[in-house]
Order: structure tokens, then C-alpha cells, then sequence
């Protein structure tokens, strides 16, 4: 890819990241949560790859990395859904409608963000390589 | 107690490949088992709720003793042909148990549940690693039919999953019970049964949807191959007798089932007759079986839907104990045609052995399993219709006839191929287990069909679950 | 593709068309009185839940184990995608 | 109410098109994803209610909200349907990427000629 789009992709990557996560982590206020919050840090992770080449990500992305990153956070969803003893006596702490209105779904939604930023990131990254 | 056997297989998926090791899965499996079995023993109605939010509100997995019986068939054949793949894959091996870890994952969700929608979602993680594993080849064949599943499986579920929205919008629920309590005899009812047998039908290939089977099951890996027609089409069928009889609570003869099983029955055997392929033929007699389970609980007596859940039993345990012992034969030797095969009796003394208690079990034979569902379901249909038998019995026949082939062109006749490895110890354990059980279950008979029979009690009376779940009112 | 088919696709393709509007348009699909269960996450969700968004509490607290799935489920396409395709990149990384 | 009905009955129409009269695999492809889109149309608009609003509660519509909101049971459904199709897009496409690696072309007629 030419240096236009290299450098228009490094001014607006960040912002896309960005505001992913901050979906991410709104997700029990606003619309939006998990899946579009992690989805769109993926594309912001894509468009890098799309102009630098998937090769240049190789050596910094490691394949383990990612399936642990996971592994995490599927490890907590499942804790919280099945056994939803410490996270859920914290919802409600800090008064309705602020972000910390419900510590429970917003824990879930940054780990299902996480999740699904893991595994469409490997996914286009595979499929960019071949 | 139940979510642990989830929890386990899950974190069994997701812990091979960051640690690359067999035992990881094993272990997974192994314990999911064990919990499957334990809950199978204690043979109570277990209903747990997820996240602690009650039936109508909440998901619900319900675990009655037809639940509890397919679950444990499920993870232990998982467990088993685990443990033959340690030495069948040779590449990738850990990228293989991830996916075998969650196919059992989503088999283990899809028999459980007693949520529609988490049905599917379940049925979703199963087709997916159905789709990874069918093409885990990546040769031509594979590839092939790993395509023809892709765009039929999507397909399949969206029609599932237009029959769970057409629910929903006709009861405003999803639980099974719930939804139970508020069918009405309607023709939009009708519809939306319609729509999610058909989904179901076109995954389990039954009779007008089954043409992509046979392209599909050969060309998996063959422990895969060993999963996908005895555990996921048995799954299938347990959904469908689920849909059927628990949520819509259909009585009485179903003619329409009886029809669609006598003819899967028939095409089944017939085309079965003139394969060359060893994995193929036995893909079309898993249809031709699935016609006669189709029959069975299509008759809807108490006689039927036993018969039809101990043949289900039966085929999961014959169908994987072929595969397996074809894998072996392929394991050494690379071919799958039977006119390149031959003489492998005096080379394989014990695959013969078990080869030959599975076909004899599958073609209904006396001291084996397989003659006592096939012997109940022989009675079920004399009471409604001596004709039905009769078929039945000419479809046994023909069964006869294809594994004899089989068995003599594999087996017998002169010696064209050399084995020089001697068989891995775990690779014809599993084999050996499952002719056991086979054996075993055809001498003392009483002891599956007690358990079968309470299954098919508990499936047919729709009042009892419902209070279950619901709570007595 | 030969004429009998085209002819034979379209007849579908319209009795498509006719089935779902005749059904979809049906008036047994239940009024928004009558869903208890979607009554109930839209009156108790924010007490019960602390989210003010009523989908993220049903995504993430009622329904938390089918999104468990789905992740699962995403999980599985990563992982198939690797089975499949990812033999270039075991063999390049050693 | 009636245009998303006949909306997603043509969404049907085209999917089911695609999936049965299209030769090339990615255009089966983008059939099953229209395909699987009517589904998400249709489930999305039987929560449909008069002048609702979205299921998002605010200090403004606290009050109004029980009676105005829409279902958001079919929404949550939706979400968690439409990361399966995704999921199952990636793997097809991947599976799409083999078969061209395999037989060099993307036609299925051609595929089965090649087979053998």
C-alpha cells in the first residue's frame, strides 16, 4: 500500500481502537456493547494489517498470546454467569444510569469485547495471509 | 452439578492450544463423563438454572433419564474415539482436540437443554466444528465436502432458527415447558414445527434432504467420521423426538414420519448395496438405520418410542464401533475401496473379530444388541401394521447382504495389501470396548431395557416435565 | 440453466414469497400484552440488573449462557479457520 | 409493519435465488447471508410497536418506559444469531479460499467435472 493510506491509517487507527473500547465499556448504558465494541477494535486492527502487510504483524502478534487473552476471558464470563457471587453484589454500587451502575454486565462485556476482538483479529490475520 | 461437565469441556477447548498437550482434552472429556455418568446413576430429574434467574426468565438445562442416557452416550463415545485419535492424527494434533472439545461441548449443550434458543446456539458451536473437522484434511475429497456441508449446514440452521423466531412470536417464550403450555392445534403452530423439523431434518438427513451425507461423513478424518454419524445424527434424532413429542405433544400414529422412515430405510439400503467404499456404504446404512428409528418413534406407542431410542442406543454404539475398526484398516493401510482390499482376516485377527460383532449387530442377528431393538421394533409395528414389518424385515435383509460384501472383500479372500506396523494398543481399545458393550448388551438385555424404558416414559409424558420445570403450576 | 427449471424456480421462489407474508402477517403472533417474560426483563431489568440497557441485560444477565455460546461459537470459527488454513503459519514460525 | 414484511419476504426470495441458481461458491455465499438476514428482519420486526422506543432507559423516559419500550428479547436474539453467522462466514470463506487453492476456479458445475 502506498504512503498516503499508511499515513491516514496511522492518524485514524488509534481513534477507531478507541472508540471501540469505549463502547466496549458502555455497554450497559448506551447501544452497543460487546460484540460492536470488539468488532470495531478489530477492524481498527485490520486496517493495519490491510496497509502494512499481515507479515509485519507476525512477529508481534503470537497465535498463543491471543488464544490465552481468550481463554481469559471466556474463564470469566463463565464464572460469572454460573456462579455470579462477587461480581454481581457489586452491581448497583454507585447509583444508576453511571458507568458503574452495573460492574456485573460491564466486567461481561469487556471480556466478550476481548473474545471477540481475539478471534476476528486471527481471523483476518489468517486470512490475509493466504 | 451439570455445569461442570460444560465448564470442563469448555476450558479443555480452550486450554489445548495454548498448552499443545493431549492430555488436556482427554482430561476434559474423561471428566465430563464422569459427571454424565454420575447423573445418569442417581437417574432424578435435575434442573439447573443458569445465572440463578428461574425457568420462564432464565435458560434452564433439564436432565430427565432420556437426557441423561444420551448424555452419557455422547461423552462417552467422545471419550473413546479421544482416545483413538492420541495415535490416528498424526499432524496438528492439538488443533484437532480443540475442535473435538467443542463439538462435545456443543453435543453435550444440544442434548441438555431446555431452552429452544439455546438449542440452536449450541447446535451452532457443534456445526461449526463439524465444518473445521470434515475438512481438517484439506485434501480434494475434503475439501469437497466440507463445502457441500458449509452451504447446506447455514442453510439447515437458518430454517431452525426461523422456527424459534415463529415460536417465540407465537408464545412470547422460549422455555420448552413454556411453550409447551401454549400450543394450540393451529396452522401457524404447524408451521413453525414445520420449518424447525425440516431444519432438522435436512442436518440428520433424512430421507428427501440426504443426499449430501454420503459425500460428507467419508471424507472426515475417521474417528470424525466415527462422531458424526453415530453422535450427531443420534443427536438429530433425539431433537426431533424432543420437538416432537415434549414440546408439541404429538400422540397417536404419525404417518408422515412413518412414511418419510420406510423410505429412508429402503434408499438407504438400497444404494448402500452397490457402494465400493467402505466409509461411503457404511455412511448410507447410518440413513438406512436413522429410516428405522424414524419409523419407530413414528408410531408413537410407549413399545415404539423404546424401540426407537434402544435401535438410537444401539446405532451410536455399532456405527462408531465400525468407523473405528475401518479407521484402523485405513490407519495402515491408506485405501479405502474394497476391491483394493482384501485378506486382512489373518493380518487383523481382533478388527475382524470386532468388525464382524458390529455388522452382525447392525443386521439384527441373535445374541447381539442389535436383534433386540430391532426385534422391539419389529413388534411395535406388527401391532399397528403387518406390512410395516414386513418392510422392516426386507430392509434387514438387504443390510445382510452389504456387510456381508463388505466384510468378505475386506476380510477374506487372498491377501492384497501388507500391514507392517503392529496396531497401537489405543487404537483398538476403543474397539474392543465398544464389540464388549455390544456383546454385552445383547446377552443381558435387561440391563438397557430398564433404562430405556424409563427414557421413553419420561419422553412421552409431556405433563411431568412440564411440571418439573415449571414448578406445579 | 434449462427453461422447465427456470419456470420451476420461480414457481418457488414465488410460493416463497406468498407462504411467508401469509404467515408472518398472521394475527395469532402475540401482542406485546400478553409477553410476560419480555414484560417482565423491560419492567424489572433496571432493578435487577443495574443496566440501563435492556438488550445488554438480557444479553449479558437473563440470557448470559447463550452469549457464553456465542463466544464459544467464535471461538470455533477461530479455531477452524486455524485447523484449516494455519499450516503455513506453524511451519514458517519453526 | 407491512413494508418490513414485504421486505424481508423479497430478502427471502433473493437468498434462496442466490443460494440455488448462482454457480459461483461466494455468490452461494452472500445468498446464505441474505438468506439468514430476512430471519433477522423478520424476528427484529415482531417486536414491533407502535410509536416505541428503543429498549434504553433514561432519567427522561423512566416513567413511560414500561408501556412505550419495545421487546428486546428479539434484539438480544439477533445479536447473538448474527456473531453465528459471522462465525460461519469466516469458516466458509476459508474453506472458499482451499477449494480455489484445490481446483482453480469457483464454479461448482466445474468442481464436480474435476473431481474425479
Amino acid at each position: 500500500m502506498d504512503v498516503i493510506i499508511r499515513t491516514v491509517i496511522k492518524g485514524i487507527a488509534p481513534f477507531i481502537i478507541l472508540m471501540g473500547v469505549a463502547i466496549m465499556f458502555h455497554g450497559h448504558l448506551t447501544p452497543g456493547g460487546s460484540f460492536p465494541g470488539g468488532a470495531m477494535v478489530a477492524s481498527g486492527f485490520a486496517i493495519i494489517a490491510v496497509a502494512f502487510g499481515a507479515d509485519e504483524a507476525e512477529g508481534k502478534i503470537s497465535e498463543k498470546a491471543v488464544h490465552m487473552l481468550e481463554g481469559l476471558a471466556i474463564l470469566v464470563v463463565a464464572y460469572v454467569i454460573l456462579f455470579e457471587t462477587f461480581v454481581r453484589s457489586y452491581s448497583g454500587l454507585f447509583g444508576l444510569f453511571g458507568l458503574w451502575s452495573s460492574v456485573e454486565v460491564m466486567a461481561l462485556n469487556v471480556a466478550g469485547g476481548i473474545m471477540v476482538l481475539g478471534a476476528l483479529t486471527l481471523v483476518v490475520l489468517l486470512l490475509l495471509k493466504e | 452439578m451439570i455445569e461442570y461437565a460444560i465448564i470442563a469441556l469448555l476450558a479443555g477447548a480452550f486450554l489445548t492450544p495454548v498448552f499443545k498437550r493431549s492430555c488436556v482434552p482427554l482430561a476434559a472429556i474423561l471428566f465430563s463423563f464422569l459427571v454424565m455418568a454420575s447423573v445418569f446413576m442417581q437417574g432424578q430429574t435435575v434442573i439447573m438454572k443458569f445465572s440463578g434467574w428461574s425457568p420462564p426468565f432464565g435458560i434452564v438445562w433439564v436432565v430427565d433419564s432420556f437426557n441423561a442416557l444420551m448424555g452419557l452416550l455422547v461423552t462417552g463415545m467422545a471419550m473413546l474415539v479421544a482416545i483413538y485419535s492420541t495415535k490416528y492424527i498424526r499432524e496438528r494434533r492439538s488443533r484437532f482436540f480443540t475442535l473435538l472439545c467443542l463439538m462435545t461441548a456443543g453435543l453435550l449443550g444440544v442434548t441438555l437443554t431446555g431452552d429452544v434458543f439455546n438449542m440452536y446456539v449450541f447446535f451452532e458451536i457443534l456445526s461449526i466444528a463439524c465444518y473445521g473437522l470434515v475438512a481438517f484434511n484439506t485434501d480434494k475429497e475434503a475439501i469437497e465436502g466440507a463445502l457441500k456441508y458449509i452451504v447446506l449446514g447455514p442453510l439447515a440452521s437458518s430454517f431452525i432458527l426461523l422456527g424459534i423466531a415463529m415460536l417465540y412470536g407465537l408464545t412470547g417464550t422460549l422455555n420448552m415447558a413454556d411453550i409447551a403450555t401454549k400450543i394450540q392445534p393451529d396452522i401457524t403452530f404447524n408451521m413453525a414445527f414445520g420449518f424447525l423439523i425440516g431444519g432438522l431434518a435436512l442436518k440428520s438427513a433424512i430421507v428427501p434432504f440426504h443426499f449430501w451425507l454420503p459425500d460428507v461423513y467419508p471424507v472426515a478424518p475417521s474417528p470424525i467420521s466415527a462422531m458424526l454419524s453415530s453422535v450427531v445424527a443420534g443427536t438429530g434424532m433425539y431433537i426431533v423426538m424432543r420437538i416432537l413429542f415434549t414440546i408439541f405433544g404429538f400422540s397417536g400414529v404419525m404417518w408422515m414420519f412413518v412414511a418419510f422412515g420406510v423410505l429412508t430405510m429402503i434408499l438407504g439400503g438400497l444404494i448402500a448395496i452397490v457402494q465400493t467404499n467402505v466409509k461411503r456404504m457404511i455412511a448410507y446404512s447410518t440413513i438406512s438405520q436413522n429410516g428405522y428409528i424414524f419409523l419407530a418413534f413414528g408410531l408413537g406407542t410407549n413399545l415404539g418410542v423404546a424401540a426407537a431410542i434402544f435401535h438410537l442406543v444401539n446405532n451410536i454404539i455399532v456405527k462408531s464401533l465400525l468407523f473405528l475398526a475401518v479407521g484402523i484398516i485405513i490407519w495402515h493401510t491408506g485405501k479405502k475401496d474394497m476391491r483394493e482390499l482384501g485378506g486382512l482376516g489373518k493380518q487383523l485377527p481382533l478388527v475382524m473379530v470386532c468388525f464382524g460383532i458390529g455388522a452382525l449387530s447392525i443386521i439384527g442377528l441373535p445374541p447381539l444388541n442389535g436383534f433386540v431393538s430391532k426385534w422391539m421394533i419389529y413388534s411395535a409395528t406388527w401391532e399397528i401394521s403387518p406390512v410395516l414389518t414386513a418392510i422392516a424385515v426386507i430392509v434387514s435383509a438387504m443390510t445382510l447382504i452389504y456387510y456381508i460384501k463388505a466384510f468378505a472383500s475386506v476380510f477374506l479372500g487372498r491377501s492384497k495389501c501388507e500391514i507392517r506396523e503392529r496396531t497401537p494398543l489405543v487404537m483398538l481399545l476403543p474397539v474392543i470396548i465398544l464389540a464388549a458393550v455390544c456383546v454385552f448388551l445383547g446377552v443381558f438385555p435387561q440391563a438397557a431395557i430398564g433404562a430405556v424404558e424409563s427414557a421413553a416414559a419420561a419422553l412421552l409424558n409431556q405433563s411431568q416435565y412440564i411440571t418439573a420445570v415449571l414448578g406445579g403450576g | 440453466m434449462k427453461a422447465p427449471e427456470k419456470v420451476l424456480l420461480a414457481a418457488c421462489l414465488i410460493a416463497i414469497f406468498v407462504v411467508i407474508t401469509g404467515v408472518f402477517a398472521s394475527p395469532l403472533f402475540m401482542k406485546w400484552e400478553n409477553k410476560k417474560v419480555a414484560r417482565y426483563y423491560n419492567e424489572n431489568g433496571l432493578e435487577a440488573t443495574g443496566s440501563s440497557n435492556i438488550v445488554s441485560a438480557i444479553v449479558w444477565d437473563f440470557r448470559g449462557f447463550d452469549t457464553m455460546g456465542e463466544e464459544t461459537v467464535l471461538f470455533a470459527a477461530a479455531a477452524g479457520v486455524l485447523a484449516i488454513t494455519g499450516l503455513n503459519f506453524v511451519r514458517r514460525k519453526k | 409493519m407491512i413494508i418490513t414484511l414485504i421486505t424481508a419476504a423479497l430478502l427471502a426470495v433473493m437468498g434462496a435465488y442466490c443460494v440455488v441458481a448462482k454457480k459461483n461458491l461466494l455468490k452461494k455465499l452472500i445468498g446464505l447471508g441474505i438468506f439468514t438476514n430476512f430471519i433477522h428482519l423478520m424476528f427484529i420486526s415482531m417486536g414491533y410497536l407502535e410509536g416505541g422506543i428503543a429498549p434504553i432507559i433514561t432519567p427522561e423516559n423512566i416513567l413511560s418506559f414500561p408501556v412505550r419500550a419495545v421487546d428486546p428479547i428479539p434484539q438480544a436474539l439477533v445479536l447473538t444469531s448474527i456473531v453465528v453467522q459471522l462465525s460461519v462466514t469466516a469458516l466458509a470463506l476459508s474453506v472458499t479460499i482451499l477449494a480455489y487453492r484445490h481446483f482453480k476456479t469457483l464454479d461448482t458445475d466445474k468442481m464436480r467435472d474435476l473431481r474425479d
